[in-house]
């Protein structure tokens, strides 16, 4: 079992992402943006970071890269596709996820700790989070306010793929719409999120709740079957 | 048999859409004894320039590039104009 | 018209100074210039001379004092004259770091400044062959208490953010300093370190003649054209608007794919020398490297990529445009150094070829338009001896064996200790840094075990058990009476952040801000705080492997503090090791370790309360210093340390409640006073730290730190949500009297209430609070 | 009696600057099949409103306003226009 983690020209969370896979129990393979497949791989995850420097709108030019016609085509054979940070920022803006990441209502890049709330327990990468347990992991963007009209956020809630969402003490810290931080499609093979679970893998770090979510996906791996 | 035509693609965020951005300059307004200015928004601007055979075909071309790319409909709307010289 | 022009051939306007002075060079520079080349420059040749005999590259008023400094040791892989300075780490590792300044940038446009001086540190690091892993920024500002100033601020910050964040390396220290001096100077300082593998360091040398220079990363434009002359070794006023020069920009995405190329080609071997490109952009790459190689460089210049059109050659070879480097390349591996350029997206070109004749020659199109000694531009340019005369009126430190005051004359009468405390907590320059340091990524990487807001950052070494300590530290208001002692303390107060955590001192770095070396009291502040530096890496046994000095940091406001900027990185061969600075548990014993004395003259409590007109600085013994660190590493090795906290700005009453803010945890304690209250709370004597143990570990510590002679006295207990500290002994009685009646002999206040002063110290003054 | 004059600011990276962003959008274009798309220059821009007796007024409140806060003379050029309506 594999995973493939894509850089990006300007991912600079590629290389802890393979560590946090590595510690969850898997193999990972760094993809290089340019390549047309992800060699084999049974999940991908789109790292964080700055893909081609984020210059436009965060994720707005990565998402042309050759590399995300492999990742759509793997999406939508129901592979198990992670956006964390930078890569939740390139799914959104490839559709492949609902919602756009504004600029953080604070006008600032925020690097904090926060804390998440887990809203669905029966999905491929959070199954492993025992009930009623919140997470604190890191969140380090600028960019990271989740948006949507407000029919249609009505609608994403009533959908379940709300997944996670910051929550007290800390708050949240970005202004995202309805406090959330991570969302699904509506197949629940597609996620987005804008903490990040690698960085918070091992207790001395500070966190390995992060390890649950990447222990999750590894696990899911195994009984997801990907369409041929 | 083809010409440049220069376009600026101005960006800004969709009428009714909270602008942070737009809300910090203002507050900034005061100590600048600026106080008499308000409404301020604050969006992007593009220039850029196409080679094609027709002015239609440069316009075509801008008008996807800022629906597909330049900007985010859902949250930014955008005017295109040509630019002299 | 390939050779030199008589000068009085260069058209000019009557009123126009020669040029050589318009390049910022001195009648006798030049004339060394034409006794160097036997005969006189031409207008390029002119140009070349005139960005690398710059301060800020020749470094002509400083060289002679640095060559006083302690530069050796067993663990030293490469020092100053490097990129960087390079210690061994262990495991078959090494760490590269240094610091740099780049201020008069940062004043001009704060953003870029900051965004670009953050871009050539990491490349200097990166040049040495190493991933860079950890920023530091030490940054110095007027009082903002207007718009001017903290828009400066913000521009700064986000700067750093900006290149830090999205290059991917975490920033996990520095310093934020207020003092009016820096009001229209401010100082942007910053620190990187990074780690290599010890066998495959890049050196800054083109030994071999027929090798190729490759010019790759960004494009090359006018960005910084006059930046190393005018930007850096020229004070700025009004009057220099109207020439402003072309500022730098910076693109952190293009640093990035550089970062990443670049250590590539070293990882494969594919290069023979290496250096980025600075101050004075392709001159001084080229020339350097051909100078260290012991050979010549011919530079065509119609082969380096350009972003503008019409560039005159002057323009190519003294550019600063950012994000390039300048690679020598074996002939047979040039394929293989272009594939990877492209693959990483960047234009690369070969722009020379080493030569055998020890010169730089440039040629445009065949013909030759400047052939220069590379040693007369850089190792062996001009060095000036500068005059040194003390200045009227300061405040040293009393001399050893001088009785010290048994009073310090306070303003005693009516203190009332716990609002001192909290009025400190809440001072800008010693409460919670979060405002800036949340706007920086501290935990990229998956490293970062301690990030800002403690006193040194640590970071885990992948793949071993070992991790990397690092801190930096100055004391300008200390440098404003006794520079030599101030430069010291930083070294000391440094060293100390570094042994509290339990670890042991590899190597310095330091970034030497200072005057107008043409006066010769700014001058003496500057040889004073080299001899300061000097004495303590010396008595403390640490080599200083690099640095930085920026001079000319003047405004019409007059000249900066004297700020010697100080970074020390140290390792601590087992993270198990590691001790944090925060209470843990109820019950632990408070031990404060080292003994304190008298000097209020350079403390936060001066800048609230004022200081006696007889009072001084306090002093320092460099061997207590040391002995003090020796007990706090055995002490962590033994696992006997709960926390470890040194004793800085504030002095030991906000020591004990950082930890306890950090730990939420308060404490009970009582506190000897010998002299005075303000002292013996709030005094920033060095050679302190206050530190936890379990109550059944008292003895093993006592007979540690008492056969290193460190003072070790019990304090009181931690537990609750209130710090109390209760003033004991002959001078809390005697000022107690004087204080009259209704003072507090207490100081007794509330966790909430020390953390609410600590957490609002900096968006109060932002105007956010 | 004062009117509203309301005003668009387009503030661009100055000739000669670089401009990391256009840079790195142009170099996305290939991708975008738009490679007849060049010199791409990306900037900011901003619309407010001022209150003033005189149009000369407001134009010199944003004449300043430009200048000393919303762009960097160094780095950036700007050009002021009324709006209509
Ligand atoms: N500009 C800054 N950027 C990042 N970290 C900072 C900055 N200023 C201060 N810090 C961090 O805040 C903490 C407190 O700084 P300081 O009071 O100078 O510490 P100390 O007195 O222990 O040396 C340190 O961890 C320092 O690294
Ligand atoms: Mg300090």
């Amino acid at each position: 079992m594999k995973v493939a983690v894509v850089v990006f020209p300007g991912s600079n969370c590629d290389r802890d992402a393979v560590h946090g896979v590595q510690l969850a129990g898997a193999e990972a393979e760094l993809v290089w943006h340019e390549r047309t497949d992800l060699g084999g791989a049974d999940a991908v995850i789109l790292p964080g970071g700055f893909a081609h420097g984020d210059y436009l709108r965060s994720g707005a030019i990565a998402r042309f890269s050759p590399v995300m016609g492999a990742v759509r085509e793997h999406a939508e054979r129901g592979g198990l596709t992670l956006g964390i940070c930078n890569g939740f920022q390139v799914l959104t803006e490839a559709r492949l996820l609902p919602g756009v990441l504004r600029r953080n209502t604070t006008l600032r890049f925020e690097h904090r700790w926060v804390r998440l709330g887990v809203e669905r327990h029966d999905t491929a990468f959070t199954h492993a989070v025992p009930a009623g347990m919140t997470l604190r992991m890191p969140i380090a963007h600028g960019e990271g306010a989740y948006w949507l009209p407000e029919p249609d956020l009505d609608a994403l809630e009533a959908k379940g793929q709300v997944v996670f969402r910051y929550v007290a003490p800390e708050g949240n810290p970005n202004g995202s719409e309805r406090a959330i931080a991570g969302v699904m499609n509506e197949r629940g093979n597609v996620c987005g999120l804008m903490p990040h679970p690698e960085r918070a893998s091992e207790s001395m770090l500070g966190s390995d709740d992060g390890l649950l979510l990447l222990r999750s996906l590894v696990e899911s791996m195994a009984r997801v079957e990907v369409a041929a | 048999m083809s010409s440049a035509y220069r376009f600026s693609v101005s960006i800004m965020p969709r009428d009714g859409i909270l602008d942070p951005a737009g809300r910090a300059v203002e507050a900034a307004l005061p100590e600048l004894h600026a106080d008499n200015v308000h409404a301020v928004r604050v969006g992007r601007r593009v220039e850029l320039t196409v080679e094609s055979d027709s002015a239609a075909g440069a316009r075509a071309t801008v008008d996807s590039l800022a629906a597909d790319f330049l900007a985010n409909p859902l949250i930014e709307s955008w005017a295109i104009e040509e630019m002299a010289g | 018209m390939t050779l030199a022009e008589p000068l009085e051939v260069v058209p000019a306007v009557a009123a126009t100074p020669a040029l050589h002075r318009r390049l910022g060079l001195t009648d006798a520079e030049l004339t060394a210039i034409t006794d160097l080349l036997h005969r006189a420059p031409n207008d390029l040749e002119l140009a070349m001379f005139s960005v690398m005999w710059s301060e800020h590259c020749s470094y002509k008023s400083s060289r002679s004092l640095l060559r006083t400094l302690p530069t050796r040791g067993d663990d030293v892989l490469a020092g100053p004259g490097e990129q960087a300075g390079v210690v061994r780490l262990g495991d078959g590792l090494a760490v590269a770091f240094k610091i740099e300044s780049h201020n008069h940038p940062s004043a001009v446009e704060p953003y870029q400044g900051a965004a670009t001086g953050v871009g050539g540190i990491l490349r200097d690091i990166v040049a040495m062959g190493a991933r860079p892993v950890a920023l530091l920024d030490a940054l110095k500002f007027g009082w903002p208490t207007d718009s001017a100033t903290r828009r400066l601020i913000n521009g700064v910050v986000h700067g750093v953010g900006g290149y830090g964040n999205c290059v991917g390396v975490p920033t996990i220290g520095g310093e934020l300093t207020f003092d009016p001096s820096y009001t229209a100077n401010p100082l942007v300082n910053v620190m990187c370190v990074g780690v290599l593998r010890e066998d495959r360091i890049a050196h800054a040398a083109a030994p071999t003649p027929g090798s190729l220079a490759v010019l790759y990363g960004s494009t090359t434009g006018r960005d910084g054209i006059g930046g190393a002359s005018v930007l850096a070794s020229a004070n700025f006023d009004e009057t220099s608007a109207a020439m402003r020069p072309s500022v730098q920009v910076g693109d952190p995405f293009a640093g990035k794919l550089l970062i990443e190329a670049t250590l590539e080609l070293v990882e494969r071997g594919l290069l023979e020398g290496l250096q980025d490109l600075g101050a004075a952009g392709l001159t001084c790459a080229s020339s350097e490297l051909a100078d260290r190689g012991g050979t010549g460089m011919r530079i065509d210049l119609a082969a380096v990529p350009r972003r503008e059109e019409g560039m005159a050659p002057f323009e190519v070879m003294i550019s600063e445009s950012q994000e390039r480097m300048l690679a020598v390349v074996d002939p047979a591996r040039l394929d293989e150094v272009l594939e990877v350029c492209r693959r990483w997206g960047l234009p690369a070109a070969v722009v020379g070829t080493v030569t055998g004749d020890g010169d730089v020659v440039v040629v445009d199109a065949g013909q030759e338009l400047a052939r220069v000694p590379a040693r007369a531009l850089a190792s062996e340019s001009i060095e000036i001896p500068r005059l040194s005369s003390p200045p009227q009126r300061r405040r040293n430190a009393p001399a050893p064996g001088e009785t010290p005051l048994a009073h310090d004359g306070l303003p005693e009468r009516g203190m009332d200790p716990a609002a001192v405390l909290e009025a400190l907590l809440g001072h800008p320059n010693l409460g919670s840094r979060a405002w800036v340091t949340t706007q920086y990524d501290q935990t990229v990487g998956t490293d970062t075990v301690a990030g800002c807001e403690r006193a040194a950052g640590v970071l885990r070494v992948k793949g071993t058990k070992r991790a990397i300590v690092v801190a930096t530290d100055s004391q300008p208001a200390v440098a404003l009476h006794d520079p030599a002692l101030a430069a010291s303390l930083a070294v000391a107060e440094c060293a100390r952040n570094i042994a509290v955590t339990g670890a042991r001192p590899l190597g310095i770095t330091n970034c030497l801000n200072f005057g107008d070396p043409g006066v010769p009291d700014a001058y003496w502040q500057l040889e004073q705080s080299v001899r300061g530096l000097r004495d303590a890496a010396t008595a403390l046994g640490i080599p200083i492997t690099g640095g930085n000095v920026s001079l000319y940091n003047e405004s019409p406001l007059g000249r900066i503090a004297p700020t010697a900027q100080i970074g020390i990185v140290g390792v601590i061969d087992d993270v198990g090791d590691l001790v944090g600075p925060a209470f843990r548990s109820q019950g632990d014993l408070v031990v404060v370790l080292g003994e304190g004395g008298p000097g209020l003259v350079g403390s936060t409590y001066e800048l609230l309360a004022g200081s006696a007109p007889e009072d001084r600085p306090p002093s320092l013994e460099m061997t207590k210093e040391l002995a003090l660190h020796e007990v706090l590493r055995r002490a962590a090795a033994a696992h006997l340390l709960e926390s470890a906290h040194d004793v800085s700005g504030g002095g030991l009453a906000v020591a004990v409640a950082e930890s306890a803010i950090w730990g939420d945890l308060g404490a009970e304690l009582q506190v000897a006073v010998a002299l005075a209250p303000a002292v013996a709370l709030f005094g920033e004597s060095p050679s302190r730290a206050v530190v936890t143990i379990k109550p059944d570990r008292w003895s093993e510590l006592v007979k540690l730190a008492s056969g290193l002679r460190v003072a070790c006295r019990k304090l009181g207990e931690v537990g609750g949500q209130r710090l109390r500290i209760r003033l004991v002994g002959v001078g809390a009685t005697g000022a107690a009297e004087e204080r009259g009646a209704g003072v507090a002999d207490e100081l007794d206040v509330a966790l909430t209430d020390l953390r609410r002063a600590w957490d609002h110290a900096l968006p109060r003054v932002m105007g956010e609070g």
